[in-house]
């Protein structure tokens, strides 16, 4: 069972249908899989749902397919800076579904874990509890919210080896861990392969079962918000 | 009456030695520069990271390391990386002791509206409906007033919840007011700001 | 009629290359001894391991690193460890392709009893019930008859359920059987088995 | 706040009350906090019910405290190996409430994690299924299932830093984690307690957050069942 995939686009092929749904890991640009992103955009999808806790930027992440217009509805919580979106949006060409941040990870978490369904505070009170069960454990309220179980995963990674271990590096680990566990079907975009045993067994992020198809491959890694402060300030 | 600076300073005096706090954009960000002395607090930032420490240097900036603003910043000896999944773990299970939040609108039974406006652009609530449901104590940080002058302490809110009975005290820039049963109470009121004045700006019950 | 190793051979068939696997204890463990050549599987052991190895060479046993059965192990170049929630997420979320269970009893439409006798000890379902519940397919191995000459493979149990309807494929001493709308249908009979001698030893319903 | 503590009797100074629940770590004698429990005997709280996979053996682990009666209910998936234990629960002196292995790790996780209630496959249709809420999702039917909050976790560690960040050696890991995390309190053990700094911030198991005080300790780590191959075999 080779699970490494030369591109992109290879690691996609027979795994993408119109109307199917995407999960997919990043915060902002940060740990996104950015050439699984512009593979499905190649390939000309359509009527997507993509779970992905944003939507990009213009030109960038998962914006690059707002821009071709291949994406019926995203479930997310924070869409700002993407113009594209909201006119997409606003103008009623795109559905969005509104999931707190951690109700959207737990629900990718829940979905991978074979959990249908978790009982969460938050949204208590507010919109999001419309339409949804609620239950009292020990006085308090708690909504019912369920396990998201995507046609396939798209990840970004550090590290992987053949077997598809994958190790992830600071804050770009994010939603890929959980994003990863919910699909049907997970491929993951690494920046580096190492042999097989160069990995710490104690040190996996994610292990390999989840993980179905691999490519190596490098792009920009861009930063929404350039924050430094001098050196005379030490 | 307090500037942002007086507000985060302020704000700063909430801070327990010893406690996890998630700061929120804005004003709350400022909180870092005015922890007192003798105080160790731990900032989370709900995109995976306790331990956050300042902005880097120039030239040293890591894509791969950024708050929740999607700021670059940079790591601290006592450091943990974790998932979304386990960050959110951690907030709904009120392992955070507080969180200092902006506010839109807050209402006297402490509910909280920090996220949209109808009608016009929606970004979202990001993890600001998960923190106000599950940490330990909310702190919001805003100006009393909007641009036009209305109260933005108010008997209910007019704009969709954030969460509903969340919140624990709110700092503004006229003084600082605890949410009690019955209404709020004053607990402060900013320098040169007479209490006349406070109650004056405030649309909500204050019971003292 | 297969002794105990033939019918973990037997077992070992129903491998497919590029499998994770969990192994209960007993008879399944054994299977790990004849993977057959070219196909590739990766050992589930529930206590929290991916990629579990041989047991250690004498001398070289580690505390630290067990089996479910709390057998001293090894681990290999793909292993990678995590913890109890996390193992658990992986076998109720059905990333496990197939268990290799033991059991006291399988009924015909799939229910199966292997862990408690009422009123004898007591030791507990483990991780049975959520492997049962949650792997993609279900082969049990064990004996076609008590040591009473009583068929273990029923019309229903008469113990207490480790699952309802989750086994696919029963391997016997006597034989193979697999689990079908209606009732068992007869794969294959054991080396020197009549089919006769496999119906006269199972009381559930055969529909072939 | 300093997080280290001398021993055990110190760490635990404060925590104990009769008729408390305990959740500890640990799989069979793999990774159990053997100092803490010890400490525990010693200060001899009583009427205890403790969530812990296994109860130990005669004399070890949580042995230790069914040896001296302090335990009134066991959480367990799995007790044999442990003689008193059967004894006593025989005989009615002691309560047990069984939980399938994969149910108990997830009640300590949802209940670190906030979520009060969660629904899952395992147990359907058998008696652990008996007495609680089925709910029927897209077809198919799951149990609910309780988050668990314990008044004090008992974790055992390889390594830690000052601040309570946390880190596992192989399958010493186990319950560990979610063990960690649904306590009000949490205590651990650790083999070594090394230097602010020194651990990898991308390979912390358990931050520190869920860590309230620290032992440095060692105890003998027994094998239950020591199989081996032979140097020939190979």
């Amino acid at each position: 069972m080779k699970k490494v995939y030369p591109d992109a686009k290879s690691a996609l092929d027979g795994q993408l249908f119109d109307g199917m749904l995407i999960a997919s890991g990043g915060f902002g640009l940060c740990g996104i899989p950015e050439l699984l992103i512009a593979a499905i955009r190649d390939a000309g999808t359509k009527d997507l749902t993509v779970a992905s806790n944003n939507a990009g930027v213009d030109g960038a992440g998962l914006g690059q397919l707002l821009a071709t217009r291949q994406v019926k509805k995203m479930i997310s919580s924070y869409v700002g800076e993407n113009a594209e979106f909201m006119r997409q949006y606003l103008s009623g060409e795109l559905e969005l579904e509104f999931n707190p941040q951690g109700t959207l990870a737990e629900r990718m978490r829940a979905g991978g874990a074979g959990i249908p369904g978790f009982y969460t505070k938050t949204g208590v009170g507010t919109v999001i509890a419309d339409g949804k069960e609620v239950k009292n454990f020990d006085g308090q309220d708690y909504i019912l919210e369920r396990g998201l179980v995507a046609d396939l995963s798209i990840v970004k990674a550090w590290k992987a080896d053949p077997s598809g271990n994958l190790v992830f590096r600071k804050t770009a680990r994010n939603f890929n861990p959980p994003a990863a566990t919910c699909g049907r079907v997970c491929v993951a975009e690494v920046e580096e392969i190492v042999p097989l045993g160069s990995l710490n067994p104690d040190m996996i992020h994610v292990p390999g079962i989840y993980v179905h198809r691999l490519i190596q491959g490098s792009h920009e890694k861009r930063i929404e918000n350039r924050t430094t402060r001098k050196r005379e300030e030490a | 009456m307090w500037d942002r600076n007086q507000m985060a300073e302020r704000a700063a005096q909430e801070l327990q030695d010893g406690w996890y706090v998630n700061l929120g954009i804005g004003i709350p960000t400022l909180v870092s520069n005015y922890i007192p002395e003798g105080i160790e607090v731990t900032l989370q930032s709900e995109n995976g990271m306790l331990g956050m420490g300042p902005f880097p240097y120039e030239g040293e900036e890591d894509a791969d390391l950024i708050n929740a603003g999607k700021q670059t910043i940079t790591e601290l000896p006592q450091t943990a990386y974790f998932d979304s999944a386990q960050s959110f773990a951690m907030i709904r299970g009120g392992k955070i002791a507080m969180a200092i939040l902006g506010a839109m609108e807050v209402a006297e039974n402490g509910d909280l509206a920090n996220w949209m406006i109808p009608g016009k652009l929606v970004k979202g609530m990001g993890g600001a409906m998960d923190l106000v449901a599950g940490v330990g104590r909310v702190v919001v940080v805003m100006d009393h007033t909007s641009k036009h002058g209305e109260s933005k302490v108010l008997k209910s809110c007019t704009l969709p919840l954030t969460g509903k009975a969340v919140v624990n005290r709110i700092i503004t820039n006229l003084g600082v007011l605890d949410v009690v049963p019955g209404g709020l109470q004053i607990v402060e009121c900013a320098d040169g700001v007479t209490e006349a004045e406070l109650r004056a700006a405030t649309e909500a019950t204050i019971i003292n």
